[in-house]
């Protein structure tokens, strides 16, 4: 399996064939779509990671070890980068998660939306899923 | 005489820019905050940096010509809203300080447990959760007027309302989601039937519609100076003498006061009564300018241009497939609040910064009016007078360009 | 490596006038405003010129590029406080609002009929009437810390006034008046020991003394902007989050919800639970260009330049015949409060100003510091590191002729 | 008896001999140093005209429809200007003061201490003034 890193950076190369963020964002788009939307069952408040301007789901499994997120936006393009994350933190150790370090945002140029106001639940989720992470890491060494 | 956009505009320089490589930048996000004309930025560069001394008690010449033309500044929008005296013009630091406090220091002289407070389904958070906390802390009760289809306040409703148990009315003179022009004249006139005081929210009025508070008989009118081509950090409530005189003061500290002793303090007079601490000079006089640059044009040709604009732009993004309007009342202000069937407002958005559009999106400060039409957020051009009929045609093959990209 | 005074003053433009025909400026009132470096207007001009959005909720570029600005300056006022968090930095527009959000809003978590406030008898009056109302609408008493025929803070009185009633000490951390540097690491302690919480009015402290609020353990901190070299119209409140969370929102309004409903209303997370509407963002910017500048420097290299400009200028005025000093403490900021036996001060202000020379006469706000002394007001020159010892000689000579006038 | 004008108009010229502010300021202190005191027991706070930066004691008496003023401060250059007011006014009408402009603080270039702020009594003087003028009218016309 590849590190978390590894995927980053493959995530980095996919975007930097885009020359206009025109296509950047169609990619997202896609991506968007494409994500599987979560169970309706766990889109409630519960697993609600309020934002301002859209709204994110994100619900984690803990299993073996490891966690797998399941998540999805009202907004396309908020739901691609919730693809990408999920790429990136899929089946991964509480450990792997709370050590890593984020870049391929900023490196794809999307820094904006890690911005440190509501505009929409990015840093939240980021936030949440290490939060999860931590919880869990505490759960299986307690 | 007509209103020449491109000369209004080159006072405005951030206008010509391009906000990313080879996008222009369109400027439509004038509810939120006005950008500066030029005069503006050279009064506040002068005061700071070349005539710069703590007003009101100095002695030395800069601190005397900074308050002159601070004070001066308080004759300009005393004039400006036609005030009855300069005595009854506060600066806060902006709608939201005035309002507070407005609700503050009104609602400790006159609200008693058992008494309402009315303010309408459109106000802004600015105007409704004061009123919440301080009926909260007076055990009042806080009652709301509904709005109609086209987004109208029901002054049906409204009447059934009021009642002697009515302190304070609050609303705004224009709605910043749904751009409807309030019948305020109308709405003061019955709550001063009812014995009730009129609050007026003008954050959105003041830029848009002649406001002569003597007329109107308001007995307070909020506003922040950087929605009116003036700098951040600056506000103005208006407000009656009387009552002025009679309220308690909401801050505290230096200036406000006559004398202090640990026993007992005793308050300066109006305005002063109301301006505790160091004020905003440099920028009080920045909105001096600013109001002197709106004189020099005249709000009326800025709003004619602003009035001919939207109806230009009405026109051409309702031909977009699935465009809905939020907001159609009779009389508005150049705000266009909409969304696009099937495309989220922040994805909208988002891709409208691509090209250069500077739009708000999302709930705007009014969740009752996104909970009134079930929305989670909508997209808002709101419009100003150097704004020109090419950016809104720019905006609407913008808009027709993204919608593709969503199906 | 030496303070370079002559560099230093090259940022600041605005000193090198004449400020009446052959009169040069010698600016000696740096206790009520500090001069701005050009750094500062720079940075002003810039945000308001050319990257004017309003800040957090805006989906395009220059809102966020705004907000960005905006919020790396808190990163930057809570490094330079040395604060636990980003989150207990809280923007405000000056040190008055500061100290009226804390006395409101911790006096509504924590104060009970019968509970006692201490503030000291060398306070501003920003820092005494926000308590005294607060003990009035609260049924508190409000209790005094005496000062000594130096100026120095009566400790010992201090310890008798603390008891288990005691539930705020609000204290300067530099008197206005005085100079004196008060203990306020010991202040703390003390109340700490009694389980009240401990409020420093820092407006003089923060451009003077280092200030490690972990360190000094103090629950709050609270200054101005345009004290140390920022614009007006900012301010900041340090408060340990544990506290911030718990205590209500002070005013209200947009930003600092999370959701409103008429029935409900949920508060956004620190520190924009505190911080409701538009905030002054451009001169936050540019409070943010003068920390950077102090920074560069170095307060202590500051610090020691001022340091040696009072001392000179005290050994040269204490020449002088019926020269009185207030305020003799060991440990005092560049601030000289005086009097020339038989000489009015205001009428020693008016003619300074004649001569050039910028300083404060009067009650200084700090009405029971004039009771003290039976005086009616004094003649302050508050000095800065831009000030040189040649501007020292000057007020000397301008004195000595002065008196003269009067006898 | 010389109208209230042609008082202002003198003190302008004699204030127009002085090239140099010095010699401006040095004759309003010589003004108010020959400034008669008040009478003690008016130097109370009834008759005090409160100013942040100096106290102006200001005491009327009223005969043959006449308004006489006495007046005092603590600093010696408002005494001065309190002398030139009391000049200029002294033994009016009402209907004399309250139809006068007051030119001469401009024009002797002192309009300073005319700023609407608390550094001196002198605004509150002249309102003050014009205040016990208009209830004197009052009174005699009623
Ligand atoms: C010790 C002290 N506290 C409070 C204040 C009030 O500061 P501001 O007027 O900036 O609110 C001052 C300013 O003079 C001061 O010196
Ligand atoms: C109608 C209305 N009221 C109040 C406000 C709050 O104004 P400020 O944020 O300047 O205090 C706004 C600004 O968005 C507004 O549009």
């Amino acid at each position: 399996m590849k590190t978390i890193n590894e995927v980053q950076d493959e995530i980095i190369e996919e975007f930097s064939m885009f020359d206009d963020w025109m296509d950047k964002y169609a990619n997202l788009i896609e991506m968007g779509n494409e994500l599987n939307d979560i169970d309706p069952k766990y889109k409630v408040d519960n697993y609600l990671i309020k934002g301002c301007q859209s709204r994110v789901w994100l619900y984690p499994t803990f299993e073996d070890g490891k966690i797998h997120f399941e998540g999805e936006s009202d907004a396309i393009i908020v739901k691609g980068l919730v693809s990408l994350l999920l790429k990136v933190y899929e089946d991964r150790t509480a450990k792997e998660i709370l050590e890593s370090e984020l870049y391929f945002i900023d490196d794809i140029g999307l820094t904006q939306h890690l911005s440190p106001t509501r505009s929409n639940g990015l840093l939240s989720m980021v936030k949440q899923m290490r939060l999860y992470a931590l919880a869990y890491d505490r759960k299986i060494n307690s | 005489m007509s209103f020449d956009v491109q000369e209004f505009r080159s006072h405005f320089p951030i206008l010509d820019q391009e906000i990313y490589p080879k996008k222009k930048l369109v400027y439509f996000d004038n509810a939120a905050t006005t950008q500066k004309p030029k005069c503006v930025a050279e009064a506040v560069e002068h005061y700071m940096m070349k005539v710069n001394g703590n007003i009101h008690r100095g002695t030395h010449k800069m601190a005397s010509d900074a308050t002159r033309a601070y004070e001066a500044v308080r004759d300009q929008v005393c004039s400006f809203m036609n005030a009855a005296s300069r005595e009854e013009i506060i600066f806060t630091k902006g709608t939201t300080e005035s309002i507070n406090l407005v609700a503050w220091s009104l609602g400790e002289m006159c609200l008693q447990t058992g008494d309402e407070v009315i303010v309408s389904e459109m106000e802004h958070h600015a105007n409704i959760v004061p009123w919440q906390v301080l009926c909260q802390r007076k055990g009042a009760i806080l009652k709301v007027i509904p709005f109609d289809k086209n987004g109208e306040l029901r002054l049906d409703v409204f009447e059934t309302l009021l009642s002697d148990k009515t302190k304070v009315v609050s609303v705004n003179h224009a709605s910043n989601v749904l751009g409807t022009i309030n019948p305020i004249e109308k709405i003061i006139q019955l709550a001063h039937l009812n014995g009730a005081y009129v609050v007026i929210d003008g954050a959105q009025g003041i830029g848009h519609c002649e406001v002569d508070v003597q007329k109107l008989d308001c007995d307070f009118y909020a506003f922040s100076g950087h929605k009116v081509y003036g700098p951040t950090g600056t506000g103005v409530l208006y407000g009656k003498r009387e009552l002025l005189e009679q309220m308690p003061p909401f801050m505290t500290g230096g200036e406000m006061i006559e004398t202090v002793t640990f026993e007992q303090t005793t308050y300066n007079v109006l305005p002063y009564k109301f301006e505790p601490g160091t004020p905003n000079y440099t920028d009080v006089i920045g909105l001096g300018a600013a109001i002197g640059f709106v004189l020099s044009y005249g709000k009326g040709k800025m709003v004619a241009w602003e009035e001919e604009l939207y109806q230009y732009a009405i026109s051409k993004l309702s031909q977009i497939d699935g465009f809905r309007l939020f907001g159609s009342a009779e009389n508005k202000v150049g705000i266009i609040s909409f969304a696009i069937e099937g495309v989220h407002h922040f994805d909208l958005g988002t891709l409208l910064d691509q090209l250069g559009f500077a739009v708000r999106t999302g709930r705007l400060c009014a969740d009752p009016i996104m909970d009134h039409f079930e929305v989670q957020g909508v997209t808002r051009a709101a419009l100003s007078p150097y704004n020109t009929k090419e950016e809104v045609d720019s905006f609407y093959s913008a808009l027709l360009r993204l919608q593709q990209m969503f199906v």
